[in-house]
């Protein structure tokens, strides 16, 4: 079973390397949008501290809405999806790997970056620190919820809107709580609580968003 | 696994009975039901568009009957001990090839790869892939495609292949070793279900279930 | 346990005939409880101290609240009874629940800013309940406009279904998170909506219009879940059957 | 009795909700009808089209 789930993870990884203007779509995007505040809001530091963590948050589930609308559809296309679906091993674990192999590909690097991003707001010491951990704890599900709307609308031609309105009313508590974890951080207050919230979060979509979007799959390849 | 074990000397059968399925309220088909035993093949012929595929779909666990069963060892396949996926191997008209990756890795990364080398090149030399393999799937024509796609499936050993037009777009030395391996798949004991319009050269089929007639 | 005689409840031609027969009695007796509450709520109970008149609004806020919360529910465990033994009845009463209870969030949307205005001198105010209920509005829309956009009804039906469960499950975690957003910004407001203890003769028409809208909800419920059921089982006898017999009144 | 109208000066706000809600419900009823009566023709179609088939 494991080698199995390590086949598809070295696939999925390889698949997604092949295919990284996606993964840039998803990093460049970040940046834009992290850019457009600055530029429109003026340069006053507390203005943008008071900003940063709403715009990290948005910019990720803006970026996981555009990245996240292709997992499933090309290997619904091409039909390897159909294979995965009738393999003797359980749809669920499959999709979990593949739902993590790309957020290794497109939410990893928004981390990475948001370093940046954030001491250019002004942010200094460990809030930084915080910022990416917020993040790290905020896209998994961010990505499982996009996973399960991709899922849900990978028979429909412009699943664009579609997929929005799914995500964002499901992802509206991760956005309250990132943002304020953030937003804790850079005014000292104690930041716990919010990224415990978060962290519960994670654990409740990664163990429960697989299960749905395997099954929202098997009903959208029927 | 123990179950599976005492099972595997005895013969494993397909079973369908009154299958029935409608597609946003009209009838595809109907009361279809067979029994297939191990050295048997099934060929369901008819006209396109008369529900070959769909009822390939059904058998096969990826479309939901409205109406009927299909039991594997008799255990109806949406049981949860069924061990219907671990001796099915299906192919449909879209060739489960991913783009990206070159056949070579195409073949590496499909899940359900046993057979060793020697018998791999034995295949890939009959089917003349050997200088596509380091090609990207896009690029191959479809023949290619369709060849690689039908290696993948003779390379898993599994009992059952669900073939949807095995013989379609494929050059004739490749129709022939293909046919010859169909051959040797139901001598091993193996079971067969393929579809085909063109009744011609298809491989002598023990059932027939022909869809034309409403 | 009679649990044959629910069983056979789920049976789609008994659904079809219950909910034809249910429905001009939940009709009436709605618009006469709708007629006598509004009475009492707009003339005989007593204005209240701080918010004089302007409080009765809260004979529609309140109702049309509860029947959004309530009809979203429903359409959750109808989407799970559905998925689990694929029944039509289940499908029909999940899909027909969701345009309804999109009109009762608006309604309480709309009638909440015709309350925030005079209370606190604008109509959109980010009060915890009534965020909840825009979002409860979206989960709605989410869900038709998914049921829209699959053509094929059965695979439609179950895809909705499943966006319908997620939301169900979330719906507390939104709240509740908007609640904790709310208490961070601004004290919490004294608003009349939250539990309010107000006086019993104010309470009773509350509780009448609170049954009205209700039976309300079940009147548009099986008249549209009828036509969703109708509209999946048109392959069968009986309901050809049916639709025959009553040729006069169709 | 215009006093009673005038619901010391929220007059708007009370009977603006009075009507919307009743507004909205009327439309309730009217869409569930129109639904009802649209989907029964839909099925009388579909019988006559199999009454011609077989």
């Amino acid at each position: 079973m494991i080698d199995v789930l390590r086949i598809v993870f070295l696939r999925d990884l390889k698949v997604s390397l092949r295919r990284w203007t996606d993964v840039l779509t998803s990093l460049i995007l970040f940046v834009l949008v992290s850019l457009v505040f600055p530029l429109t809001l003026g340069n006053d530091s507390t203005m943008l501290l008071k900003i940063v963590g709403p715009v990290m948050l948005v910019s990720a589930l803006l970026a996981n809405l555009l990245a996240m609308q292709n997992i499933f559809r090309p290997d619904v296309i091409n039909g390897s999806l159909e294979q995965l679906t009738l393999s003797s091993y359980p749809l669920t674990w499959i999709i979990c790997t593949k739902i993590f192999s790309f957020w290794l590909i497109t939410s990893l690097p928004l981390l990475l970056i948001s370093g940046f991003i954030a001491s250019s707001y002004y942010v200094t010491g460990n809030s930084i620190l915080i910022v990416i951990l917020t993040l790290l704890l905020s896209t998994p599900s961010l990505v499982h919820i996009s996973a399960l709307a991709a899922a849900l609308t990978v028979a429909i031609r412009y699943p664009g809107a579609l997929m929005a309105l799914i995500i964002i009313p499901l992802s509206l508590p991760i956005m309250i709580f990132g943002s304020k974890a953030i937003e804790f951080s850079i005014s000292g207050i104690d930041v716990s609580a919010p990224l415990y919230f978060l962290l519960g979060m994670m654990f409740f979509t990664c163990s429960l968003g697989p299960i749905v979007t395997a099954s929202a799959i098997r009903i959208s390849i029927d | 696994m123990k179950q599976e074990d005492r099972r595997s000397v005895t013969h494993h059968n397909l079973q369908s009975n009154f299958l029935e399925l409608y597609r946003s309220d009209h009838l595809i088909f109907s009361n279809i039901s067979f029994e297939l035993s191990e050295g048997q093949h099934l060929l369901i012929s008819g006209a396109n568009g008369t529900g070959k595929t769909s009822l390939l779909r059904v058998i096969c666990g990826l479309t939901i009957p409205t109406d009927g069963t299909v039991m594997w060892d008799e255990l109806a396949t949406n049981n949860v001990d069924c061990t219907y996926h671990h001796h099915l191997a299906y192919l449909g008209h879209k060739n489960a090839l991913i783009s990206e990756l070159t056949a070579k890795e195409n073949l590496e990364y499909s899940l359900d790869r046993h057979r060793s080398v020697m018998s791999t090149n034995r295949i890939l030399e009959a089917f003349d892939l050997n200088k596509y393999l380091d090609q990207y799937a896009e690029k191959l024509s479809n023949g290619q495609m369709r060849k690689v796609a039908l290696t993948r499936i003779l390379l898993s050993d599994k009992t059952l292949w669900i073939l949807d037009e095995p013989l379609a777009n494929i050059d004739p030395p490749g129709k022939q070793f293909l046919l010859t391996e169909m051959q040797a798949h139901l001598e091993r004991g193996g079971m067969l279900i393929t579809t085909s319009n063109v009744n011609n050269e298809t491989l002598k089929s023990n059932l027939e279930i022909n869809l034309d007639n409403p | 346990m009679n649990f044959k005689s629910i069983y056979k409840l789920g049976s789609p031609p008994l659904f079809y005939k219950l909910c034809i027969a249910l429905e001009p009695w939940f009709l009436i007796s709605s618009i006469l409880l709708i007629a006598v509450g509004m009475y009492s709520g707009l003339f005989v109970a007593p204005p209240d101290d701080e918010m004089g008149d302007a409080f009765r609004i809260i004979y529609f806020h309140v109702p049309s609240a509860y029947v959004s919360m309530m009809a979203y529910v429903y359409m959750g465990a109808a989407a799970i009874i559905g998925l689990i033994w694929r029944s039509n009845v289940a499908f029909s009463l999940a899909k027909s629940c969701a345009p309804i209870g999109a009109s009762f969030t608006f309604l309480a949307l709309v009638t909440g800013m015709l309350w925030g205005k005079p209370m606190w001198g604008t109509a959109w105010v980010w009060d915890a309940r009534l965020t909840s209920e825009l979002i409860l509005l979206f989960l709605y829309l989410a869900y038709m406009m998914l049921h829209l956009s699959i053509p094929d009804r059965a695979k439609a039906d179950r895809s909705a279904s499943l966006l319908a469960i997620v939301g169900m499950v979330n719906i507390p975690i939104i709240h509740y998170s908007v609640v904790w957003w709310n208490t961070l910004h601004q004290a919490s407001t004294i608003s009349k909506f939250a539990k309010p203890s107000i006086a019993t003769e104010m309470l009773w028409p509350l509780i009448i219009m609170i049954l009205a809208y209700t039976l309300l909800f079940a009147a548009f419920l099986s008249k549209r879940t009828a036509a969703e059921l109708a509209v999946r089982e048109k392959r069968t006898r009986w309901i050809q059957t049916l639709i025959l017999g009553d040729k006069s009144n169709a | 009795m215009p006093e009673i109208f005038a619901m010391d000066g929220y007059g708007f706000y009370v009977w603006g909700s009075v009507l919307i809600s009743v507004a909205v419900l009327i439309i309730n009823w009217i869409t569930a009808h129109n639904l009802f009566k649209s989907n029964i023709n839909e099925v009388k179609l579909f019988m006559n089209e199999t009454k011609d088939k077989n």
